[in-house]
């Protein structure tokens, strides 16, 4: 009984010793970024072109985080990231798929005003960082290369 | 002696979004208050403020920690209501979202449960291999934690190219990692110890307090929704319900423990047997049910969720009153904190896995 | 299938035959029964001694200001059965008075308080009605009623 | 003795004939204090809202927030970064303000979630602060429904840096 237990304490201490040969899952990420998926729902992303301003975004947005303002007597889509519970079905309900919710996740600002997008900066898809230096992708980082953990 | 009330929470690393009233005498408690309230959003009065489809991002915050079963009780209910079929492959993707989201939660919470029983080890182990279904759900709906996936009518996306394998080859790996638990965690000397005998739930108080879910599994109860009445496609696929019959913190550990087991092979099963054909039907984007009301159950990996919408025929619903998990289990908490020592509170709080959310919804 | 559900309209309407307003099996699994407040202990305690609904799922308050009522809803499951009961029972909206079900169901009871405090119906007999989600000083009426107006605009 | 005690207090003890507070406005001192500052953000344990399953995954090995010094750690007294994460309501908002009030100077806030920057979802809820910037200032704005554990990332480095520039 009592080496059963000495056992049951021993056990995890080897198993997390184990562990210390093993790939490192720790993603540094300003330096090295995770390849996000194809359908990954960060800021919307506008499409002049193909926007008809319909207003359907606006409509089926929960949280009112698009408005329609007029930008040369036509209404295009101005978006808050304040607001945005990135849900994705301003982008899914599109009819012309103009909306594409693919503007990524690094959106924070010092004021909040810098937040709200109006259609021109919507168009923009955020370029890279300079500082970056590598993209992982989520295949190398997990199971091929054999156990995830650290 | 005398009784001192101590108040613990809201800001203590513990005790999440609420606090509670403990009146200790000495170091034993003898009379436990909830004080909830925390982070009541009204969601069932907003809910009467949007349309059915905008809806489903605010009922999913109920508990973000298991998105997937959430939404699925309220999409059911309008389906009801509007008196739709979804199609079959629909079903199985819904079936397969919520077996994923259920392995999330539960692994957040065993591994919470393992801090409250000083095991950090283990909370990194579980937060990690919780990565490998987050990566799924990114792959799948887009997100990693509110998936807003399930839509009145069916679902968003289909499966993406390559989910299968992938999604087969991160399940190989998990049940590899799974043994490995049972024999670091479960059968642990530290962690046996720290849990056998706490918090003893019996079958009969279980019952009258109405408590649902693992905590009613683990003392004994064999009452699952998913065998109860089937929803989605859980009548065409095997699985078996865990149930323990001690009724204390290690049971209710090792019952959600076992269902990370079933929802293995749940997911094996759905993706072996996923029909081909559509995704959706043809729902407007503002629908109006019908006059009535529906009640659906679905069981979320904290228990039973009911939804119960009444609509009055206008573009929203005129009543959505949520029966949350946490809610029902709450009733529990008082009753188990009596007369034990105050060291037990966290155990006792997060093997029944109770989240604040939740509750206050 | 339906059989069970039937049995259990049938019984009741048998026995408390003035009480029962309406009794249907609404589908499969789902029965509805609407009864009259004065009765309602009686009609709890007999659907868990005698018909084994055992398990509290839900209580919700239902407001109509038209009829100028509340609806009170208690949804209670069978465990052996497996069959959900909908109990419904209305209140007058001036004298919002029910006969706490507390002595039938424990479990009702964080149910029957936050109905207490999002509609304000009194439900006699419950050990404690005090604030429960709300902030401590809230003033300004019951949120769930029909009169009480959210924001239509965000701020 | 007691009026040196209070000056030490105060951190203008003299030593060596000149005013040790002094040193602080000196500018290779004040960088120096500030580096460390932005290398040391314990922050506070305070769940408001549905953000805090991003906690743990910020917290654990995947992304592990430790790299940049932010350790949860149970004591405000000794907490210089308060996360909001998520949903304020009206309840938590006097707590918000309590614990901020606890926490020494200098202290730093960082909202996450569009909850806890303009109310977000809950833009007509009867129980939620519209914006967690009405009771306490906010230094840095993370957007997100919750925030990656990334866009975390990216919140802390811009703080950092605020806190390097000294503003």
């Amino acid at each position: 009984m009592v080496f059963s237990w000495i056992v049951s304490i021993l056990r995890p201490l080897g198993m997390a010793f184990r562990h210390i040969f093993k790939y490192r899952f720790t993603v540094k990420y300003p330096y090295y970024v995770l390849e996000t998926s194809e359908r990954y729902r960060g800021r919307p992303v506008l499409d002049l072109a193909k926007c008809v301003g319909c207003g359907v975004c606006a409509t089926i947005c929960p949280n009112k985080a698009i408005t329609m303002v007029n930008v040369e007597d036509r209404r295009y889509p101005q978006f808050d990231a304040g607001r945005c519970c990135f849900c994705g079905f301003c982008a899914y309900f599109c009819l012309t798929s103009a909306l594409k919710m693919n503007g990524g996740y690094e959106l924070s600002e010092y004021d909040k005003s810098n937040l709200i997008y109006p259609p021109e900066k919507l168009v923009k898809v955020p370029p890279p960082p300079p500082e970056r230096k590598k993209v992982v992708k989520l295949k190398k980082l997990s199971l091929s290369t054999g156990v995830t953990h650290g | 002696m005398s009784i001192m009330r101590v108040r613990w929470g809201p800001q203590h690393p513990v005790s999440g979004q609420w606090a509670f009233w403990l009146d200790v005498d000495g170091d034993i408690v003898v009379n436990m208050e909830p004080d909830i309230g925390y982070t009541h959003r009204g969601i069932e009065k907003v809910a009467e403020n949007r349309t059915y489809i905008q809806n489903v991002p605010v009922v999913e915050r109920t508990s973000v920690f298991d998105a997937g079963n959430i939404v699925f009780g309220y999409v059911q209910a309008v389906e009801e209501l509007m008196g739709i079929e979804i199609p079959e492959r629909a079903k199985y993707i819904r079936t397969i979202v919520g077996e994923m989201s259920r392995i999330v939660s539960h692994l957040y919470g065993l591994g919470l449960l393992a801090i409250a029983v000083g095991f950090e080890t283990m909370l990194m182990w579980f937060i990690n291999d919780r990565e490998l279904f987050l990566d799924l759900f990114e792959m799948l709906t887009g997100a990693r934690i509110t998936y807003s996936f399930f839509i009145p009518g069916g679902v968003l996306h289909d499966l993406p190219q390559g989910f299968y394998d992938e999604a087969m080859r991160r399940l190989d790996y998990f049940e590899r990692r799974l043994k490995d638990y049972w024999k670091m965690f479960f059968l642990n000397r530290t962690f046996i110890t720290r849990t056998r005998g706490v918090g003893v739930l019996k079958r009969e108080d279980a019952i009258r307090l109405g408590v649902v879910g693992p905590n009613l599994r683990a003392s004994g109860v064999e009452a699952d929704v998913r065998k109860d009445e089937p929803y989605a496609a859980y009548d065409q696929i095997d699985f078996i319900i865990p149930t323990e019959k001690e009724g204390d913190a290690y049971a209710r550990g090792g019952v959600r423990f076992h269902e990370l087991e079933q929802s293995v092979s749940i997911i094996r099963q759905a993706l072996k047997k996923i029909p081909d054909g559509k995704i959706r039907v043809k729902v407007p984007i503002t629908p109006t049910p019908p006059k009535g009301e529906a009640y659906s159950r679905v069981e979320t990996a904290r228990g039973e969720i009911g939804y119960y919408i009444i609509s009055d025929g206008s573009n929203r619903p005129y009543r959505v009153k949520i029966s949350a998990p946490s809610f029902r289990n709450l009733l529990a908490m008082p009753f188990l904190s009596r007369n034990v020592p105050m060291a037990d509170i966290p155990t006792i709080y997060l093997s029944l896995d109770l989240i604040p959310l939740d509750v206050d919804r | 299938m339906i059989k069970v559900e039937e049995e259990v309209v049938e019984t009741l309407k048998q026995t408390f035959t003035e009480y029962v307003v309406e009794a249907k099996v609404q589908r499969e699994k789902r029965v509805t029964v609407v009864v009259k407040r004065e009765r309602l202990v009686e009609i709890a305690r007999f659907l868990r001694d005698n018909l084994q609904f055992d398990h509290i799922a839900s209580v919700s308050g239902v407001d109509y200001p038209e009829k100028n009522e509340f609806m009170v809803v208690y949804h209670v499951w069978s465990i052996p059965k497996k069959v959900l009961v909908a109990l419904k029972t209305s209140v007058p909206r001036d004298n919002p008075h029910l006969s706490s079900l507390i002595s039938v169901w424990e479990g009702v009871n964080y149910f029957e308080r936050e109905t207490w405090e999002m509609f304000g119906i009194i439900f006699d007999g419950h050990p404690n009605l005090s604030r429960f989600l709300l902030p401590e000083d809230w003033d300004r009426g019951f949120p769930f009623r029909k009169d009480f107006k959210l924001r239509t605009k965000p701020e | 003795m007691m009026r040196k005690v209070e000056e030490w207090k105060e951190g203008r003890c003299r030593l060596f004939h000149f005013e040790i507070g002094k040193i602080q406005d000196w500018k290779p001192v004040k960088d120096l204090l500030n580096w460390a500052r932005a290398w040391s953000l314990w922050s506070v344990h305070l769940c408001t809202g549905c953000c805090s399953p991003e906690l743990m995954a910020v917290a654990c090995s995947r992304f592990d927030a430790e790299r940049f010094g932010t350790l949860p750690f149970p004591t405000l007294r000794e907490c210089d970064l308060l996360f909001i994460l998520g949903v304020v309501s009206e309840k938590m908002a006097k707590r918000v303000k309590i614990t901020y009030e606890q926490m020494p100077e200098p202290k730093y806030v960082i909202a996450l979630g569009d909850c806890a920057i303009s109310g977000g979802l809950w833009w007509d809820s009867h129980n939620v602060v519209q914006g967690v910037d009405k009771i306490i200032p906010v230094d840095v704005y993370v957007p997100g429904c919750p925030p990656r554990p990334e866009a975390w990332i990216q919140g802390i480095r811009l703080l950092q840096k605020k806190i390097m520039e000294g503003r």
